[in-house]
């Protein structure tokens, strides 16, 4: 559970009629897979158990983890998101024009990156404002939110490699701190903040609410429309620093940075326990989401599951480590939706 | 002492300006003139009853004065004051508050924060959550009320009574919120409480009446005449008349909500209109087990109404789902007309002759953006069908003598449920199970609850006939009187566990007390 | 309390609620038809841009594109009726292009009905995942298209398989009246055939009301898993037969040959006006919403639009139709 | 299209156009990937050098959407159209090819084609242009022996693995590591020609064999930046790494010593070649009949770059005579067996 509920309850409270079954197992299942999932690959590959793979998956979660952290606050009003790929590709192109580059003068450095995220946010707002302006679903908003990011992406693409020769932002994917790359470090900055932010801000605590009766707030006096775009923008801010953290890694501008991180970001936010009808779930179900999914990607290379196969063996464990953690809560008239 | 005219000032509202006053209201539906001129006076310190069938426009017009529904025509006054209320924001602003029909909390935020949502204060500063100052806020409004509901529990786990003291300790805020004494709104609080919460309510409405005004609404006459000073009666969206309950019966406050006369016994218990018991039960369970209750043993005989009673948390409600099929079993053996009874699923248990009408109407009983009539035959296809195909002639016929033998007010059989009023289309849920007319055991999860006098009538009415057509049934009465009145006998639970049968044969009917002493 | 002794009213409806007429206003009649004004008028625009566009020749083409394109979302759109899903019809038909190539040598004609057969019963297998798992649909169908992704890789030798016989596809290519390609009219049969079924038996009230709310459609004893699983069934043969269209026209079957049909397919169903949240909308409506994507896909880069904007136009365009096409009065919460 | 053609029979009309008449089409996957963008640019010089402009097409690497442009195009006016095509895969080429031959327009087709489909067969498909994958997948593999010592362990990176490149060039690997038994195969993976799925895919790879490897064989350069950006990461210096394509980013890292090698197609010569034997065939300066038929499918000349002669391709041009009539074949390296 990450809601703050259990956080600063000093007091003592008179007994509460017995919990719902099955609240507790519920938030146990995916935290519960992941470990199994470890173990079993540490047993299996001695390649996988070193230090040296952990650190290394650590890394290699790092832009999903951001990416999930965005997207984890739009499904949790219920809502979706599919513009990651062509915000993401707006903002690494962006950040490598901004900063110094093979392509142009600029050098403008932490700025730089700084108006890519705020270019990315900005993308991000658009979902959010075709969602209550024109009460368009948001899959088709963010859907056309993305065809509009990479075809920015491709008009300042312009034909030519945009190559980064910042040192800063170079280092960010080079330089280490404990072991761990900066990039690592930003992810769990930003896990952290989207943490704080889902607890104790209000447009955190909204989106959840959001999620799970919107018309209630409504009737409550608040308006959510605002919100819905605040959430959108935030999710946007955080595909742009991905986009960014991309471009450190590569040392390159791509128009296809975010390919993929889409469905991605959505399987890691599912698999850990949020819902896509939204209201429940949160970062830290969406971070071991992240875990668990990169730990398989780099489980199946380290077992050395043909190429061929990978795919097929990763789409079968998530849906068995879904059908596992969702075993405990089966109720006869839940809604599967 | 009825007055059918009210610009005359009462002589005990000495007040010069009233609280709240609505002229002419007009507010048009698709098809439905739902207020149709509407005038209304609330004064200082009282509380004003609003009484009037399902449909009258109760809800119509409470939701007018918060600001969520825009009025066609007519005029509101606070205080003296023509206001056009245009949101819950404003309405608030203006003192207004309303606890509404349908349960309005978000189900996986904190109980705190339900109660201070959308009017924070010092729970957020700079749009951060002070969850301290958050929880201590919500205290404040649970001690009103004397709550002992935990503020940091998660509102979806709490019962329906706990979350609905919630939405009183919600609406009570906007105490907090004006200078000016407040007009607060409860539409049918009642419905979803039970009688010790009930008195709760009454004594904070009666404490409410210090300070505020309190517009109440509830189609438990009885209820209405207790704890109001004035009934105000609704009818076809217009306002009838005025009742002072200093004098009147629920009987005449009945006569003016419907508009005639007549006189018959409420749950139509009749005797003589009993046939002669069956020696094998129709509905024999044995050692019922699931997750909230253990060892149920039951039966039903075939034209008998059993009502269960209990408290919260006794279990019952999972026991008819149980028998529905629509919750999972761990032991026991229950057989209908000795045949085993399939409990795998809510289809078989159909196929059978089972109905279920359970009580979350607008969560699990009714699809809402579809139609009444298809709505109606959901269940009972064979009703509306020949062969395999859909027969719409049929299904008209058929659906148009049920809205009519059931007194549906729907502009049409194939206007959405969810624009009906509660009442409705509860009645619609009811009237899914009998259009086929094979029904053998009948699960009633309080059928009642949300209708007005008339239609629980006729619902009660209702089953009387289906038992006496040889339907069993299995009754969770929405009050103790109800359950009494409408059984034939009544199993008693607590903690998961029958503890007791009272009979309750027609005549010698035990007292709510009676039923009381076995529940605790 | 005591038991209040009432009168029964025995009278029908009283006051004025006599029954009026419920029929759809004009303005309800104007939405549905939002979809075919939304194509009208973006045909309008390409033939602005290119007048050359409009002719019979190109219509027919495009037309004729549409077909796979529209049978996925066709079948789709049963899931996303019930409320579901279906996110692997892309890699499904792919996999059924390898299945129908590696088939043919051997079974010849009866090709095509045990490709669509064996598509049907693969979404039947996610289908009752999804409903005794009780597994989202989302992620049953998720890790289904990576599943068949691999499975088609793997049996084709990740390659691209020949057909030399082409007879047993050559019926789709034809023409039918000598104007409207065959594939398009088998699309517009299937369509046509599914919302009979639908119209004229109760299936049509199982599947919204599982669309609209599961669990009172549940407690009414609508057999909401039989619903769910035949949905998941003609969501994977529309996947198949889309299939059979695509190999015979490429003429040979590829592990990623529909791959990139998903989102297209998906958004055909939102821009048809179809409420992703399940219960509202139809087969027709996903019809001319594939005609919409379809014109899209390929108009804008044919009149000459670069491809940068190309892209941008493509996602201000979808979202516009989808504010077009949408009718609000059915879908309260827009998510 | 009035004037007399040249030709003497054949289904077509070929050498009826005027110059001015004939449409000039390019299509590519995507705009956004320097070496495609090369190709179109190289296009367009063509088309200026003749006084037309080309129409650039892109189908963003998805195979229905090519055939569904080709389509659409063929169904407008085709009589002096001239197709320069890169199919999508193998299998996408038969449709063309006969989409083209139906409507009677000129198509050269590049890189993918399956191996029985016989260009001669065809009056309206000009020529079939392709590099010999095995040869380029063998010559890089070569030179990545030569730059580890001629022993130690490598791994590839292979392309997706459903196109012919992917799978000619490690069959060329195949043949190099038989000629040097000392180079040990460690693993093989798929990154998808992409910069991004190599990075990470490198990074596992490196932590599964650690010290043992010594080398990075990657189908195309984009995946062998993304290998090099892993190295750059995990701070291995050790590493020789060889592509194919010679994008620039890939020749500057020869440049810079941190790449060993890879080898030159130029895309600019490949985006004119094709449009200048169509336009040379629809004006009738070339007729089909006169194309010998180890002219119709052709090997085109490739260039394996090193450290030594990377100075000569840094600044590609394309060279006008190239495109003359009578020198379009000039760069064959013979028929494709
Ligand atoms: N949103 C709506 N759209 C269309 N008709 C509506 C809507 N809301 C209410 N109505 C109609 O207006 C009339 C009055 O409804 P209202 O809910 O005010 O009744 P009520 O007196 O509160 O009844 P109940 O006791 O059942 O709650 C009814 O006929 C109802 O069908
Ligand atoms: N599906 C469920 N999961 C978890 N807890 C449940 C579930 N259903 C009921 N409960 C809890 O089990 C207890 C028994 O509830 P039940 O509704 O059966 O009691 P009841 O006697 O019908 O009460 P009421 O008079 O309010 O209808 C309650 O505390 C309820 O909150
Ligand atoms: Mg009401
Ligand atoms: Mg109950």
């Amino acid at each position: 559970m990450t809601s703050p509920a259990g956080a600063d309850t000093e007091v003592v409270l008179p007994p509460r009629p017995q919990p719902r079954r099955g609240v507790s197992l519920r938030d146990a299942g995916p935290p519960i897979a992941l470990a199994v999932i470890f173990l079993l690959f540490a047993l299996i590959s001695p390649g996988f158990r070193t230090i040296g793979n952990v650190q290394n998956i650590m890394d290699a979660a790092a832009v999903l983890a951001v990416v999930t952290c965005g997207i984890t606050f739009v499904l949790m009003m219920g809502s979706i998101d599919l513009s990651a790929p062509g915000v993401m590709g707006a903002a690494a192109i962006a950040v490598s024009l901004l900063v110094a580059n093979n392509r142009n003068g600029n050098d403008w450095g932490l700025l730089g990156v700084l108006v890519a995220v705020l270019l990315a946010a900005a993308l991000g707002c658009l979902s959010g404002l075709a969602l209550v302006l024109l009460k368009v679903p948001s899959f088709m908003t963010t859907l056309g939110v993305s065809a509009v990011g990479l075809g920015v992406a491709t008009l300042l693409f312009g034909g030519v490699q945009p190559n980064i020769s910042d040192e800063m932002l170079r280092g960010w994917a080079i330089e280490r701190f404990l072991g761990l790359a900066y990039l690592t470090w930003i992810a769990f900055g930003c896990v952290l903040i989207g943490w704080l932010i889902q607890c104790y801000s209000r447009l955190g605590r909204y989106a959840f609410a959001i999620g799970g009766a919107e018309e209630v707030l409504a009737l409550s006096g608040v308006k959510v429309a605002p919100y819905k775009v605040a959430v959108f923008t935030l999710a946007g801010a955080f595909y742009g620093l991905a986009g960014v953290m991309v471009t450190s890694q590569l040392s390159a501008g791509l128009v296809q940075a975010g390919k993929g991180y889409d469905f991605a970001a959505i399987t890691a936010a599912v698999v850990g326990g949020t819902l896509l009808t939204g209201g429940r779930g949160g970062i830290l179900h969406s971070a071991v989401g992240v875990l668990l999914v990169t730990v398989l990607t780099n489980g199946l290379v380290q077992v050395g599951v043909s190429p061929y196969w990978q795919g097929g063996v990763q789409g079968l464990i998530v849906v068995a480590a879904v059908a596992a953690a969702v075993i405990p809560q089966r109720r006869r008239n839940q809604v599967t939706k | 002492m009825t007055t059918h005219l009210q610009s005359q000032p009462d002589a005990q509202a000495s007040a010069p300006v009233h609280a709240l006053e609505v002229r002419g209201l007009v507010k048009h539906y698709p098809g439905v003139k739902a207020l149709d001129g509407v005038d209304l006076v609330v004064h200082q310190n009282e509380v004003l009853g609003l009484a009037g069938e399902n449909g009258a426009g109760k809800s119509t017009l409470l939701k007018a004065l918060v600001g969520l529904v825009r009025p066609d025509a007519g005029e509101i006054w606070v205080r003296g004051e023509k206001v056009r209320l245009r949101s819950v924001v404003e309405a608030a602003d203006h003192g207004i508050g309303m606890v509404f029909q349908e349960q309005s909390l978000v189900p996986n935020l904190t109980a705190a924060e339900n109660i201070v949502l959308g009017s924070e204060g010092a729970g957020v500063r700079r749009g951060l959550y002070r969850w301290d100052t958050m929880r201590k806020l919500a205290q404040e409004q649970l001690d009103k009320i004397g709550s002992q509901i935990d503020p940091l529990a998660r509102t979806d786990t709490l019962t329906f009574a706990e979350r609905q003291m919630v939405e009183i300790a919600k609406v009570l805020r906007i105490e907090e919120r004006t200078s000016h004494p407040p007009v607060i709104i409860l539409d049918e609080p009642t419905s979803v409480l039970e009688s010790a919460e009930i008195e709760t309510l009454f004594t904070q409405v009666r404490r409410l009446r210090e300070f505020a005004s309190v517009i109440f609404v509830s189609h438990r006459l009885d209820e209405v005449l207790d704890v109001c000073d004035r009934v105000l009666v609704l009818r076809g969206g217009q306002s009838v008349g005025e009742v002072s309950t200093a004098s009147a019966a629920p009987a005449e406050l009945h006569r003016m909500m419907i508009g005639s006369t007549g006189s018959e016994d409420h749950y139509h218990d009749t005797a003589a209109e009993r046939s002669d018991q069956p020696l094998q039960p129709r509905l024999v369970v044995k050692g019922l087990s699931g997750a909230t209750f253990r060892d149920v043993d039951l039966d039903v005989h075939a034209g008998e109404i059993v009502g269960i009673v209990g408290v919260h948390g006794s279990g019952r409600e999972d026991v008819c789902r149980a028998l529905f099929g629509a919750e999972p079993i761990e032991a026991g053996e229950v057989t209908l007309d000795g045949d085993k009874l399939d409990l795998s699923g809510t289809r078989a248990a159909c196929a059978a002759g089972v109905g279920y009408v359970p009580a979350e109407r607008k969560i699990e009983g009714m699809v809402g953006p579809m139609s009444v009539a298809d709505n109606m035959t959901l269940t009972k296809q064979k009703s509306r069908c020949s062969g395999p195909l859909v027969m719409p002639q049929k299904q008209a016929t058929l659906v148009d003598k049920w809205i009519e033998r059931l007194s549906i007010r729907t502009p049409h059989r194939g206007t959405a449920i969810q624009r009906l009023s509660g009442g409705n289309q509860q009645k619609v849920v009811l009237a899914r199970w009998l259009v086929a007319g094979d029904i053998r055991l009948l699960l009633l999860d309080h059928p009642t609850r949300g209708l007005d006098i008339g239609a629980r009538s006729e619902v009660y009415r209702l089953m009387r006939e289906l038992a006496n057509s040889g339907v069993a049934t299995v009754l969770l009465a929405d009050s103790l009187e109800e359950a009494i009145g409408m059984s034939d006998r009544i199993i008693v639970m607590s903690d998961g566990r029958a503890t007791a049968e009272v009979g309750c044969p027609s005549g010698a009917k035990p007292t709510p007390l009676d039923l009381v002493k076995e529940m605790v | 309390m005591s038991t209040p002794v009432l009168a029964t009213p025995d009278v029908g409806p009283t006051g004025d609620t006599a029954p009026v007429k419920g029929g759809p206003t004009l303005g309800q009649r104007l939405t549905s038809f939002m979809p075919v004004i939304a194509l009208v008028v973006l045909l309008a625009a390409l033939t602005i841009a290119d007048p050359d566009f409009l002719t019979q020749r190109s219509l027919t083409a495009a037309v004729r594109t549409s077909a796979p394109l529209a049978v996925l979302a066709a079948g789709a759109t049963l899931v996303v009726l019930c409320g579901g899903i279906d996110l692997s019809i892309a890699a499904l038909c792919s996999l059924t292009t390898v299945l129908f190539a590696m088939w043919l040598p051997d079974l010849g004609g009866l090709t095509t009905l045990a490709a669509i057969g064996v598509a049907a019963a693969i979404g039947a297998v996610q289908g009752l995942a999804h409903v005794v798992l009780r597994i989202p649909s989302f992620i049953v169908t998720l890790g289904g298209m990576s599943i068949f992704s691999a499975v088609a890789l793997v049996i084709s030798d990740a390659g691209p398989i020949r057909i030399v016989d082409r007879d047993a596809t050559k019926w789709l290519t034809l023409y039918v009246g000598g104007v409207v390609p065959m594939s398009f009219f088998v699309a517009v049969l299937v369509v046509a055939a599914i919302s009979l079924v639908l119209k004229l038996t109760p299936l049509e009230s199982f599947v919204r009301a599982t669309g609209y709310s599961e669990s009172a459609a549940r407690l009414a004893g609508t057999p909401v898993d039989l619903v769910k699983v035949a949905a998941f069934t003609v969501s994977g043969a529309c996947a198949g037969l889309a299939a059979i269209m695509l190999v015979s026209r490429n003429f040979s079957g590829s592990p990623t040959m529909a791959d990139n049909l998903l989102l297209p397919a998906v958004a055909a169903i939102v821009v048809g006006g179809t409420a992703i949240t399940g219960g509202h909308g139809s087969l027709w409506r996903s019809l001319v919403g594939a005609l919409v994507i379809t014109l899209l896909r390929v108009g804008l880069p044919i009149v000459g639009v670069p491809s940068a904007y190309e892209q941008i136009l493509y996602g201000a365009i979808i979202v516009a139709a989808v504010a077009l096409t949408l009718d609000r009065s059915k879908v309260l919460i827009i998510k | 299209s009035e004037e007399a053609g040249g030709s003497s029979s054949g289904g077509s009309e070929a050498g009826a156009c005027a110059p001015e008449d004939v449409t000039l089409v390019g299509q590519v996957r995507n705009e956004s990937n320097p070496y495609e963008a090369a190709w179109l640019d190289g296009g367009d010089a063509f088309a200026e050098q003749v006084g037309l402009t080309q129409d650039r097409l892109t189908y963003d690497g998805d195979s229905t959407r090519q055939q569904e442009q080709i389509s659409q195009l063929l169904a407008g006016d085709t009589e002096c159209l001239v197709m320069n095509i890169l199919p999508n895969g193998d299998s996408d080429t038969p449709p063309i090819v006969e989409g083209a031959e139906e409507a009677g327009a000129y198509l050269v087709t590049q890189w993918n084609k399956p191996a029985d489909l016989n260009v001669a067969d065809y009056d309206q498909w000009l020529s079939h242009i392709t590099y010999n994958g095995v040869e380029s997948g063998k010559q890089i593999g070569d030179a990545l022996a030569e730059a580890i010592g001629g022993s130690g362990g490598i791994v590839a990176l292979q392309g997706i693995l459903d196109t012919g490149a992917a799978k000619d060039r490690f069959a060329g690997l195949e043949e190099s590591l038989a000629a040097n038994p000392d180079v040990e195969l460690l693993d093989d993976q798929t990154a998808n020609f992409s910069r991004d799925e190599a990075l990470a895919v490198t990074k596992t790879l490196l932590t599964k064999h650690g010290d043992d490897l010594k080398g990075i064989w990657a189908a195309n350069d984009d995946m062998a930046l993304g290998a090099l950006a892993a190295l750059e990461q995990a701070g291995r210096t050790d590493v020789a790494v060889v592509g194919i394509d010679a994008v620039p980013d890939a020749l500057t890292a020869i440049e810079d010593g941190t790449m060993t090698a890879t080898v030159s197609s130029d895309g600019p010569w490949q985006g004119g070649i094709g449009l200048a034997i169509g336009f040379c065939v629809a004006t009738g300066e070339l007729a089909v009949e006169d194309i010998a038929d180890e002219d119709r499918a052709w090997f085109a000349e490739q260039f394996l770059i090193t450290g030594d002669n990377v100075g000569d391709f840094t600044s590609p041009e394309v060279d006008a005579a190239d495109f003359e009539c009578d020198n379009v074949f000039s760069r064959s390296q013979g028929a494709i067996s």
